[in-house]
């Protein structure tokens, strides 16, 4: 082996001493950068305890007045006239309604988008075809809002006369044709990630394109699939501007989907568009929903997690 | 050999297979050309609507009684500098947190509890960080109806996004190049910046620009935090001639975004503002359709660099 | 420590060679195969016949084709951008042109198995891996499932290790079993032909052997198409070998002929090269 | 360069960014206006807590909002700066609706009508049994407190099971797609959508009915739902020269009346602003409206009242 | 066709056998070493020492533990969650405990390079995989690098294959090239001693001689320790050979003891197992 003047000028102590000071640098720096690492972790937590904090804060002092019997029990809202009552149940037949008819669309459109582009499309195809996509997900709501209740609407309405102008349908069918962008883009990213290998492997069995996509990629990709269709579902839960304009802001405690009906985040965005004064039991409504809302969305998640982990243990 | 030995039983079944796989092929392009049909009627309506209102006065001039005067400058403005702001807020955190979670946090309940809070975090509805902002930032912080404030308010919301969009985009990366780069003697944070970093940036970006396409376009918490409608001018340009140069006066500055600007307009009665409030969305779509452009661009070549 | 510089000659005894005049009919018959990775000419001219159920297996440098020429016969190839085929690979007995864009690859790939040269089973259970061929085809009782998922498991000298945890995760296994799953795997729906891309290059001797052994009892039933790297390995199993290199087929005929008398000097040079 | 700062109602927002949108026009941009829309009450909130300069406003200051001035030391000038005319509409398919009296709305809208009154043949007997379907603005507009206090007699007393909304456009869709809707919002919103909406006379007492017009608000015919509108202004900012040029020009009987035409508001009485720019000038600080009714006050009669801080 | 039943002897002349009583002194002194993945106990109380600039080889079947053990020795089990280690490695001359948990693995990676049984090139240039160790350690002069570099990819015979596309993606390499650049990468830092895991069950006979050549060369320089499931190279390259089962160390000795009279029957079992 020839060792060069170029190493030789550079005695092996020499070359040691530099590795240690290299690598002594290179620890402290690993150092640093896991405490900065946990910084910016521990921050996420914070910006959660700040939501807990700020919607716990509020609706104790909501609860205060209002028993949590009357909260779950009565089938009226209407907080903020004479006749006050505080039944979350309207709002919240609202939220699962609108929100049920958008997954409907949502997560067979979404999947079915997405395993036609990362198993089917061409690479031509799916780079043309995503970016569009995912500029569905960047218009703003207020546009699909009024796009449902100007546009779709009124379709419905010649096949269904009855249809009155506010109602959940074509609230949950825009909504779910907008989230299918987020629920597609997500779980294509998360079967392009499944090795070649195992595609491989399944084609030479003879699988075609679908098989290999539904019984090989889809189960490899599921984690990410998953995480798409609980973000899916989230933004359902918590869409405010499409529901706000086309569903109707009128709580209605009804599962009927041809109805208008008021969603909790209608009924929260209606309420700080206009103005209701610090402290009155009017502006801890809004907290009081809004906390309930945070626990739907949470028991999701609980909910897809638990999922996630049963369907990888059968693996 | 029973099923499999017949090479006609074999092509009888291979043919029923694919008759399956061309009619989801049909049911794909289908549902990608639902979709696709809606984004089209949406931005053709908006454009035909919008279509008298599109030109240069409208981009450069300011909020105005008469619809036909009216122009987006200071909102879109307003939307750049907000956006500014999100991103160097929420790209470096959310990130940063994903690889600390992904990589770094032991595998315990208390990180179990963690992941699902950070997912819960990506479902939790605008509105609520628009809450979150009136009662901390505005109010206890004191940052005022501002630029920095409706910018960290967005960041707050689209960083659970980035978030979960990172640890994607780690968990992908086989872990025998992790190994590779441990047995040369990296440390975790070599393996991070050299490596894993490098690898996944495509898979971040994707994050990102969903998290800033959704950004751009939230009216909700902008509005809690009350942006202000009528700008008639616009901030302070960040550089200056004289020492130090720069300036971060417009952070402070009040500031309108167009998502604001459409829903004010959308809300007046006369029908002419209608029209503004079309153009104004075929601007904020055409604004987004940029940058994910320009995303899309970079996110290519970082996937052409990094094969597997 | 110096190089050894002789090893023993391969023991070629024991075996029953295939005759010069084979009278077994041809399986498969490639004519003129060109291959093109877009620019990239990976296979120049290839000819040979492959006879019904005789072990052929391919040898040659790392990089000069094999792999390339073993994924022509299931077409493989078409799910690469850019892949191009010329020439015929005609199937027998229905006498098709397997790379004709015409013929159907799905057909194609139900009647010829392949193992890879990376063990890669699918992120499911031990038995699901091995069902997944037969559930493909429509097979879905459960009985018959079973049946054949054992059998399959067995033959690939698997059965004894995991029969206790068909419904873990294939990816507990370690590397020599997983591959040992996948040629299980390819061997539950019973193929006309089988492909094996250097099958035995992550297992043990033990496994090795047992693989080896199955080869030679599989040959009894179907046509065996095997690339390998490991030249005993050739000399004990095929009864015809190919040496390749640069893309091209230098030389082709009975396993014990190309060991014994290569009439190619690159083919010698190949072989000597290793054991002298 | 200077800052004026306004924030307050949506109703009076279009009015005001009219005349901002003027001023900086004559001050070529040396002057700089910023309006914020946070609703009446959330205008008052910022302007008691002295943030801003001047509030806009739908109805008159409360005493609680003046209580929150006064701890401040905030003092404010009141300024009325228009009218508008509230539009009771109804389908255009309703056929039986001629008009509707004062008394009729109260049954609609009180809160014993929330869940009882459903149908329009429980209105009037004699109308058809149509379900009747409701629409307002919500309850935290100023808009809807007038309403309320000049049809049930209470500031924001009404019915809770309506559809509110904050955006009026989206009543504007609601009564329109039904035949059994009745809804109201202010007059502009009714003006521009004539081809989709009928507006229903108003009967007060024993007069005879009057349908909301420019004409009707102004001559103080449309009674009790036309009402005015303010600004009110920082005691204390009012002595920056740009602040005082701007509520000068806002009071300017030259300029003031076409820029609240133009957005479709009822400018005041041409003397109303020669009085209320009297006011502005000599700094009358406080408020004529004391608790109690103010429905159907002429805008003269207004002016000349006794103020208190 | 019959399976051979005879095989060579393996042919342990032209070695330089280690004595049985070797004057090397220990590079590393494994006692009583434990490991558990979680529940599983995957080493049973692994006692050995390996010699200085000697060659020691693992044998075993197919999950007996060998890679497990081979990965103790540069703290690689760090990474894996639930992973516990029991007992001592020492490292000489320093005498320090691989294993203890405040020995630090990164300096003792840095010490201890390794290559995998599966290549795992970086998707980076082919140049950049090679110098990455280099640069970790500060050394970024491009003269010093370009010098390392090279050296390191003629030491693992692949300079002439890819001199032409130094900063080309490592993955346009075949597999065998790709497991080639993987040893240039470990040798480019220099360590004193090296890890193989079964690095070249993914290469020709050609590039496996190479390598075993390049085994014998460092062998004057460092320490190395092998895993092999092939016997005859266990027998080519090593002075000490040890033989795993089912996590235990059966047998442990210099190459030629165990190949010619292993005194355990297990282990006289496998290597005849595979031979005849
Ligand atoms: N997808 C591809 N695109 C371009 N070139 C490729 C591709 N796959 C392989 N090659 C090139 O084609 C040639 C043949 O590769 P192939 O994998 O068939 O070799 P091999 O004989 O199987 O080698 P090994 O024994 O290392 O597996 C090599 O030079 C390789 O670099
Ligand atoms: N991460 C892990 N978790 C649990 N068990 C494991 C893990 N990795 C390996 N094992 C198990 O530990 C045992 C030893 O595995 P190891 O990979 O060391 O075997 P090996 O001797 O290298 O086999 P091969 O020759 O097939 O590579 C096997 O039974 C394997 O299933
Ligand atoms: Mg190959
Ligand atoms: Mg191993
Ligand atoms: O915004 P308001 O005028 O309804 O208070």
């Amino acid at each position: 082996m020839n060792v060069s003047t170029e190493e030789a000028a550079l005695s092996a102590a020499e070359l040691r001493r530099r590795e240690a000071v290299h690598l002594r640098r290179a620890k402290a720096a690993d150092a640093v950068m896991r405490a900065v690492l946990f910084a910016a972790a521990a921050f996420s937590i914070l910006v959660t305890l700040g939501i807990v904090y700020v919607l716990v804060k509020e609706s104790v002092a909501f609860f205060r007045h209002v028993p949590l019997s009357d909260f779950f029990t009565d089938t009226q809202w209407t907080p903020l006239f004479a006749d006050a009552h505080y039944g979350i149940l309207p709002l919240l037949a609202g939220t699962l309604v609108t929100s049920a008819v958008a997954l409907v669309v949502a997560i067979p459109g979404g999947t079915i988008s997405a395993i036609y582009l990362s198993e089917f499309a061409g690479a031509r195809v799916r780079e043309a075809v995503k970016p569009v996509l995912e500029l569905l997900a960047g218009v703003p709501t207020v546009v699909f809002g009024y796009f449902a209740l100007l546009f779709l609407t009124p379709l419905l309405q010649r096949i269904h006369p009855n249809l009155p102008t506010f109602n959940m349908l074509s609230a949950g069918l825009v909504m779910g044709i907008m989230i299918i962008p987020y629920v597609a883009s997500i779980s294509e990213d998360a079967m392009r990630a499944v090795p070649k290998a195992m595609r491989e492997g399944s084609y030479a069995m003879g699988a075609t394109r679908l098989q290999t996509a539904l019984r090989v990629v889809v189960p490899g990709a599921f984690s990410g699939i998953a995480g798409a269709y609980i973000l899916g579902m989230s933004r359902a839960v918590g869409e405010t501007m499409v529901v706000a304009v086309a569903a109707g802001q009128q709580p209605n405690f009804t599962f009927n989907p041809l109805e208008g009906a008021a969603t909790i985040t209608a009924y929260i965005v209606q309420v700080s568009l206009g103005d209701v004064p610090h402290g009155s039991i009017g502006y801890q409504t809004i907290f009081a929903a809004g906390l309930t809302l945070f626990l739907v969305t949470l028991a999701f998640n609980i909910l897809g997690y638990m999922l996630r982990a049963r369907i990888r243990e059968v693996y | 050999m029973s099923v499999a030995a017949d090479p006609r039983a074999i092509e009888r079944i291979a043919r029923a297979n694919e008759r399956r796989d061309a009619a989801f092929a049909v049911l794909g392009l289908l549902v990608l050309f639902v979709a696709l049909l809606v984004l089209t009627a949406l931005f053709v309506d908006l454009l035909i609507d919008g279509w008298p209102r599109l030109n240069w006065e409208f981009l450069t001039g300011y909020p105005s009684r008469f619809a036909h005067r009216a122009g987006i400058l200071p909102a879109i403005v307003g939307t750049f500098a907000v956006m500014l702001v999100t991103a160097a807020a929420a790209v470096p955190v959310g990130v940063l947190s994903g690889v600390y979670l992904e990589e770094y946090a032991p595998r315990n309940w208390l990180t179990t509890v963690i992941e699902i809070n950070i997912n819960n975090l990506a479902g939790v509805p605008s509105i609520i960080y628009g809450l979150l902002a009136l009662g901390l930032l505005v109010h206890q912080f004191r940052l005022g109806e501002s630029i920095l404030a409706a910018g960290i308010t967005l960041a707050l919301l689209i960083l659970p996004m980035i978030i979960v969009a990172t640890r994607e985009a780690l968990r992908a990366i086989p872990s025998a190049v992790r190994e590779a780069v441990y047995a040369l003697g990296a440390t975790k944070w070599q393996v991070m910046w050299h490596h894993i970093l490098p690898y996944s940036t495509g898979g971040i970006l994707t994050g990102v620009i969903m998290g800033l396409a959704r950004a751009i376009g939230e009216t909700a918490p902008v509005i809690t935090i009350g942006a202000l409608t009528f700008i008639a001018f616009l901030p302070d340009p960040p550089f200056k001639a004289e020492f130090p140069f720069v300036s971060f006066e417009w952070l402070t500055a009040p500031f309108t975004v167009m998502p604001i600007q459409m829903f004010n307009w959308v809300s007046r009665p006369q029908a002419a503002f209608a029209v503004n409030a079309a153009a104004a969305g075929v601007v904020l779509i055409v604004m987004t359709l940029a940058m994910n452009a320009a995303a899309i661009v970079i996110r290519n070549r970082f996937r052409r660099r990094v094969r597997w | 420590m110096e190089q050894p510089t002789t090893m023993p000659a391969l023991d070629l005894s024991g075996r029953a060679p295939a005759q010069a005049q084979d009278d077994a009919p041809p399986k498969v018959e490639v004519r003129d195969l060109n291959f093109h990775y877009g620019e990239f000419h990976a296979l120049r001219g290839v000819s040979m016949v492959i006879r019904e159920r005789r072990v052929t297996a391919l040898i040659g440098a790392s990089g000069c084709g094999k792999s390339t020429f073993l994924r022509c016969f299931n077409r493989m190839h078409d799910l690469v951008e850019g892949a191009r085929y010329e020439g015929e690979i005609r199937l027998f007995p229905d006498d098709i042109n397997i790379i004709d864009r015409r013929v159907d690859p799905i057909t194609v790939r139900m009647r010829i198995g392949m193992v890879f040269q990376k063990p890669n089973p699918f992120p499911k259970s031990i038995y699901e891996n091995v069902a997944y061929g037969l559930r493909i085809r429509g097979i879905s009782r459960r009985r018959v499932l079973d049946e054949r998922v054992e059998r399959a498991l067995r033959q690939a000298a698997l059965w004894d290790e995991v029969k206790d945890r068909l419904h873990r995760s294939a990816f507990d296994l370690s590397g020599g079993q997983q591959q040992r799953l996948c040629i299980a795997r390819a061997l539950a729906t019973e193929p006309e032909m089988l492909l094996l891309d250097e099958p035995t290059s992550a297992l043990d001797p033990i496994a090795t052997a047992s693989i080896e052994e199955l080869v030679t009892e599989l040959r009894e039933r179907l046509t065996i198409l095997i690339v390998t790297h490991n030249m005993q390995q050739a000399a004990r199993v095929s009864d015809y070998t190919a040496f390749m290199h640069l893309g091209e087929l230098v030389e082709f005929g009975p396993t014990e002929e190309i060991f014994t008398r290569p009439r190619e000097k690159r083919t010698e040079d190949y072989i000597t090269g290793r054991f002298g | 360069a200077e800052l004026i700062r306004i924030d307050g109602s949506s109703t009076v927002y279009p009015i005001t960014e009219a005349v901002a949108e003027e001023f900086q026009i004559a001050h070529r941009g040396r002057i700089r206006v910023t309006v914020g829309i946070s609703g009446t009450g959330g205008g008052f909130k910022k302007f008691c807590r002295g943030e801003i300069d001047i509030a806009d406003a739908s109805r008159p200051i409360r005493p609680k909002e003046r209580k929150a001035c006064a701890e401040n030391g905030v003092r404010f000038i009141e300024l009325p700066v228009a009218f508008d005319a509230l539009t009771v509409v109804v389908n255009p398919r309703n056929d039986w609706v001629d008009h509707l009296t004062v008394e009729e709305l109260r049954r609609i809208w009180e809160p014993a009508a929330q869940g009882r009154i459903l149908r329009w043949s429980q209105v009037r007997p004699g109308w058809p049994d149509v379900p009747l379907r409701l629409y307002g603005p919500g309850s935290d507009s100023g808009t809807f407190d007038y309403f309320t206090e000049a049809v049930v007699g209470e500031a924001g007393a009404s019915r809770g099971d309506y559809t509110p909304s904050e955006d009026d456009n989206v009543l504007v869709q609601g009564v329109a797609g039904d035949r059994g809707a009745l809804g109201y919002f202010g007059l502009a919103y009714y003006e521009e959508n004539r081809g989709r909406l009928r507006a229903v006379p108003i009967r007060h007492g024993d007069r005879p009915p009057v349908a909301p017009s420019l004409e009707t608000a102004r001559n103080g015919t449309y009674q009790p739902l036309s009402r005015p509108m303010f600004i009110y202004v920082n005691a204390e900012a009012a002595r920056r020269p740009e602040v005082r040029q701007f509520v000068e020009m806002y009071l300017d009987k030259a300029v003031a009346p076409q820029l609240v035409r133009d957005v479709g508001y009822v400018p005041l009485p041409e003397q109303a602003y020669d009085l209320a720019l009297e006011h502005f000038r000599r700094g009358v600080t406080g408020t004529v409206f004391e608790e109690g009714s103010h429905v159907g006050i002429r805008i003269e009669e207004l002016l000349r009242r006794e103020r208190r801080d």
